[in-house]
């Protein structure tokens, strides 16, 4: 039995950088104030690591990112925190274009090891790019593996994933989520990248999502819990996205809502729902329903209530596929 | 391709271009600007405020001097730090408003959905934007627009020195410089972005000297010298006015405190020293500096400075009342999206 | 009854260009050799223009997108050529998030009305910059309208309507269709941006595409008029969509197969299939199609022969939706 | 900070640093990238080449001295005009492979899926791509390796004038020499972006000025004169390997045919001068004053040269015979699926 403490989301991810630069020497990192850490997961790290190996760098996300490509190109296994990811859209071709699609143009030869780390998420009421969640538009842009955790456990996983991973990942977390604590294991493991994890078992209504909103679902299961039996399918990673593991549900429960904090329109639950309707449709007893933030910038100010996923709107929802 | 250190003014003592009204103006705008930082301080460490604020402190004086001789139609980019609130006071912009929009209110001047993204278009204030380094690109539009528009309209592009790490700014150097627009590089250096500071910033100490690249002149000033800045500001204003084509004012000025509220205050891995920039906030405020000048030129005595003072801090209050009276902004989704898109174009 | 005469695609953008500009005063244009024409579409509008209408300028994706925002905000309607589309990554923060939220984060006071334009298409081999269709990541975000042409008529009448437009839009054109010949009218017209239109007329089955498809999606409705009718709707802008034009015509076939040379994961055919999914699902008789580009970087090279959709690959499509 | 205007080597007779084998590889080098342009220009004109080709033409010889010097382990970014052909077989990569990725052909170095933004991996040279500028964020990470791993590898940075108005050449200055990276800034400046003179793309006649704003060193040299430009590179090479940091070398240099394949010739709405261009390319072709200053030098003779240029031409044409002996590269859908990803990592 491995030991297990209370650790932080972002305590979980900054044991993972730790790991995994004592591992490998290739490992490094480089961001705006990340030596004091803008936030904690990169706090205290140069004394241990130096600041060659955590690396300041002045405000220019375009240089960083393509940095990272190029380091990885050398040999290195670079980390980019982009602090939150609204501002990697400054470096849109370098994350869209570039590090997802090198690797596959220039002939499949050249492995591209680097992580782009950012933090995201709606309910902080900062509005637009201390908000964004660029995965729906990162999914869309193939060549690029994106994962966000709901738990401190999948957090370090994940992120020990990613950097052990021959491709760029994009690493997302939610802002709100920095604080919430959970139980980690001391020893080594990794969370693998295209794996789905049941976050709770249920017979009729499977809610898939991720990151925060996996708490939003479970928080919904729990109040319907003795009407409604709901399975709540973490995705922990959008690309790959572990089909296998949604269909198995949906052969159980024949029915599917999507809970994303992203925009609606053309993001991971339109895709995952024209996947179902490709794939699955006759596993379904009722259509598919999409709980995302509507299409509209995301407002700062107290209108997150409304914008956010919500329990009661997941409930609704849920009973909505149950009719 | 000149680069002209401007000695600082206040040293020329009665040579300055400005009027005692022009000084008392500024004096009384900083006055305020300080009082409403301070306000906005309360505010968010009361919980009152929704999103971020980053405190002006000791570093105010660059966007008063800026903001205070811009006529309204002249466009303005305010720096970021203090929310621009110096910036836009002194342009004679109603700050309650945004005020207001800090705290989520359909009085905001956003109707309280832009966080401190907001706008003032018909100011020609067009914002903030959380993505530092935002302004360059816009500039170049506002830019082409007055020179487009043929108006003598002049843009004022205030930021920070670590807006200058982004290649955007470089884009904007050298468009206004091909294309001889009106726009002030109105750079606010405090030596510090977010945790980092200057020597993780920028090769050398003062970024001005990019300018010389472009063929853009530059002057630098003292950013804790109000009327220094704000004589640097006229010379940059009738400079771009006259149809010279963009220049570069470097103001060098203090981080006092933290980033921003609830943060660490470290350069790089190291805790800042606490007893230099208790120093700082002794001996180089600003007002204090600004108040000594008038004091010693007659214009001032220390029961005016009271009274303004109080007057400024009544002021500052009356618009954290004015927010906190206004409801809180909640429109529904269905509201909201009846607000994507502008009616009818033409 | 107008007049109409043959022109290439890039000659009715040119035509629009013209009469927009001459309307109007405050329509300018930018981009890199646009004075030239890097393509047809702006070749010698400087005699009439001048130069300071038709402005040329140095390769800086950013500040050419930013300036647009800035002019538009002090009263001008600028059209920005990116020349190819790709290149608009340089400046995804002002494209898919400043662009497109300025108008609704600052309280929806003072309208965008700019033109971003770019071309863009699978097929002449010279890989992801210079082909990549981004329709799919623009519609993610809130706040832009997006349309592409399928015929010079309706280049001519989308460009008038996105000039007159208050709102930024992509004008998004297809690099092999340059060439394009068809009827124009003289007279003034728009086709209005968020109207899709039939381009052929079916009973059994249809095909929603755009651009370049459409032509594809004739092509196949043609080959298999004896045995399948098919019917064919242009969706001329995928934002706004159309979504009464597709569900009339889903009334009346029951199937749909949608056509897209954009990457398939999370793009507009996975919107469109879970608006169907959410909306339309009592309309179908099987679950809906999609004829994507698939979820790798565009190569270059001869292998877009097997990318692209094909009339075998739309004949394939529909003979499943149709089984 | 210095910016010193490198007198054109080749006035400087027998003082110069090369050595005459160098003087001839230097020589064969360009003999043998202008034999390839004008190869790839009838491949293309015969339809036989996917994709563009941007013809090098007189422009030349400082991708020839840029590669010329570098060893195996250096980068090289090469300037995408005539495709880097110039700067790679300089290098000693062999470029036929690249040649047959031009024609998507399996043989290609990049499985013929590239179009022309290729890599050779194994060689240090990892691209060029389709957005232009592209280089620059990218040679900060290379730089950075090289200095992360404690190799002496220098990065060789080659792009155009144009290139220079992406911000993200900003940010490239900025942080290499902020970290004091081993780059060399090697501008092959000839005036011309696509269809824009240079009086459309940057405000002053000089880009290297703009080195000087980051503490950069910069050099200038005649860009049709290989000797002076092979000098240059070896200064700029051993400048970066010893540690001190980037360096900018600007070559002035000429377009004298249009951008790509079947495109206009203009700048901006005129059409360029067709008998200028003619001019320049019997004046000012650096093969030709190559080869003059050899002759002059005892180390050429006209049958030599003879003998030489056909010896190029034949194994130009030898790229061309060996790619269109590989089969079209074709691979079906359901492969390229499995290429998307590399396999395990660590
Ligand atoms: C594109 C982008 N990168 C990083 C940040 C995070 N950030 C916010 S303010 C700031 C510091 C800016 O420094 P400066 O421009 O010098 O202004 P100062 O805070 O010193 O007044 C940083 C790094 C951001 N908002 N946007
Ligand atoms: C980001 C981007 N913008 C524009 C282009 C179109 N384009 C391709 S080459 C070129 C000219 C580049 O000029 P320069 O760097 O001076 O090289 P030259 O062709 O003069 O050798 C342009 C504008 C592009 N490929 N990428
Ligand atoms: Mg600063
Ligand atoms: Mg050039």
């Amino acid at each position: 039995m491995t030991d297990t403490r209370e650790l932080t989301l972002c305590e979980a991810i900054r044991e993972a950088y730790i790991d995994e630069m004592r591992r490998d020497e290739r490992v490094f990192m480089m961001g705006v104030s990340i030596q004091a850490g803008s936030f904690p997961h990169t706090k205290d790290l140069t004394p241990e690591f130096g600041t060659h190996r955590v690396v300041d760098t002045p405000l220019a996300e375009p240089a960083i990112a393509g940095a990272a490509i190029g380091a990885a190109q050398e040999g290195l296994r670079p980390i980019v925190d982009f602090m939150y990811a609204g501002f990697s859209y400054y470096a849109g071709s370098e994350v869209f274009m570039q590090a997802s699609q090198y690797y596959f143009l220039h002939g499949s030869q050249l492995p591209l090891p680097l992580v782009f780390v950012g933090t995201c998420g709606v309910g902080r009421r900062v509005a637009n790019e201390h908000s964004t969640l660029p995965y729906g538009a990162l999914i869309h842009h193939p060549g690029i593996k994106v994962c966000m955790p709901s738990t401190p456990y999948d957090a370090k996983g994940l992120m020990k994933a990613a950097i052990r991973e021959n491709n760029p990942v994009f690493f997302l977390w939610h802002t709100s989520m920095m604080s919430f604590k959970g139980h980690v294991p001391t020893d080594d493991y990794v969370v693998p990248l295209g794996k789905a994890d049941v976050k709770r078992e249920g017979t009729d209504v499977t809610v898939l999502t991720a990151g925060m909103q996996v708490h939003t679902a479970l928080k919904t299961a729990e109040k319907l819990k003795d009407e409604i039996s709901i399975e709540v399918i973490d995705a922990r990673s959008f690309e790959p996205f572990d089909r296998d593991a949604l269909f198995k549900s949906l052969e159980k429960t024949t029915r599917l809502v999507i809970v994303d904090e992203d925009f609606e329109r053309a993001g991971f639950s339109a895709e995952i729902s024209a996947q179902v309707m490709e794939h699955g449709y006759d596993l379904l007893d009722a259509p598919v329903k999409r709980v995302c933030h509507p299409n509209f910038p995301i407002p700062g100010g107290y209108m997150d209530v409304y914008t956010m996923p919500t329990v009661e709107k997941v409930e609704s929802a849920i009973r909505d596929v149950c009719r | 391709m000149q680069t002209t250190a401007v000695a600082a003014a206040s040293k020329r003592g009665k040579a300055s271009p400005l009027t005692d009204e022009q000084k008392i103006l500024l004096f009384r705008n900083l006055m305020l600007a300080m009082a409403l930082d301070r306000m906005m301080m309360r505010v968010i460490r009361a919980g009152r405020m929704v999103g971020f604020y980053h405190e002006g402190g000791i570093a105010l004086a660059p966007g008063v001097a800026a903001g205070t001789f811009l006529r309204k139609e002249d466009i303005l980019w305010p720096h970021y730090r203090a929310h621009g609130l110096a910036h836009m006071l002194a342009k004679g912009i109603d700050v309650k408003l945004y005020v207001a929009e800090h705290m989520g209110r359909e009085a905001g001047c956003c109707k309280g959905r832009s966080s401190f993204h907001f706008s003032f278009p018909q100011d020609h204030v067009f914002g903030l934007s959380g993505n530092i380094g935002a302004n360059f690109p816009m500039v170049v539009g506002y830019g082409f627009a007055a020179k487009y528009k043929k108006t003598d309209q002049v843009v004022m592009n205030c930021s920070g020195d670590g807006s200058y790490g982004e290649g955007r700014a470089h884009e904007a150097l050298l468009i206004s410089a091909l294309w001889k627009l009106p726009v002030v590089f109105w750079l606010e250096n405090n030596g510090m972005a977010q945790h980092s500071g200057e020597q993780d910033l920028f090769p050398g100490k003062e970024i001005s000297v990019l300018a010389a690249g472009y063929g853009i002149p530059a002057m630098k000033v003292d950013g804790q010298d109000l009327f220094a800045c704000a004589e640097t500001a006229l010379a940059a204003i009738a400079h771009t006015r006259s149809g010279k084509g963009p220049i570069f004012i470097e103001c060098r000025t203090l981080r006092a405190q933290e980033h921003s509220v609830g943060n660490l205050n470290n350069e790089g891995p190291v805790k800042r020293d606490q007893k230099l920039m208790d120093e700082w906030k002794a001996t180089r405020d600003p007002l204090k500096i600004a108040a000594a000048r008038l004091i010693e030129e007659g214009l001032l005595t220390e029961t005016v400075f009271t009274e303004w003072q109080a007057e400024a801090d009544k002021q500052a209050d009356a618009m954290d009342e004015f927010s906190e009276a206004s409801p809180k902004a909640m429109p529904s989704v269905e509201e909201l999206y009846t607000q994507v898109y502008a009616g009818k174009g033409n």
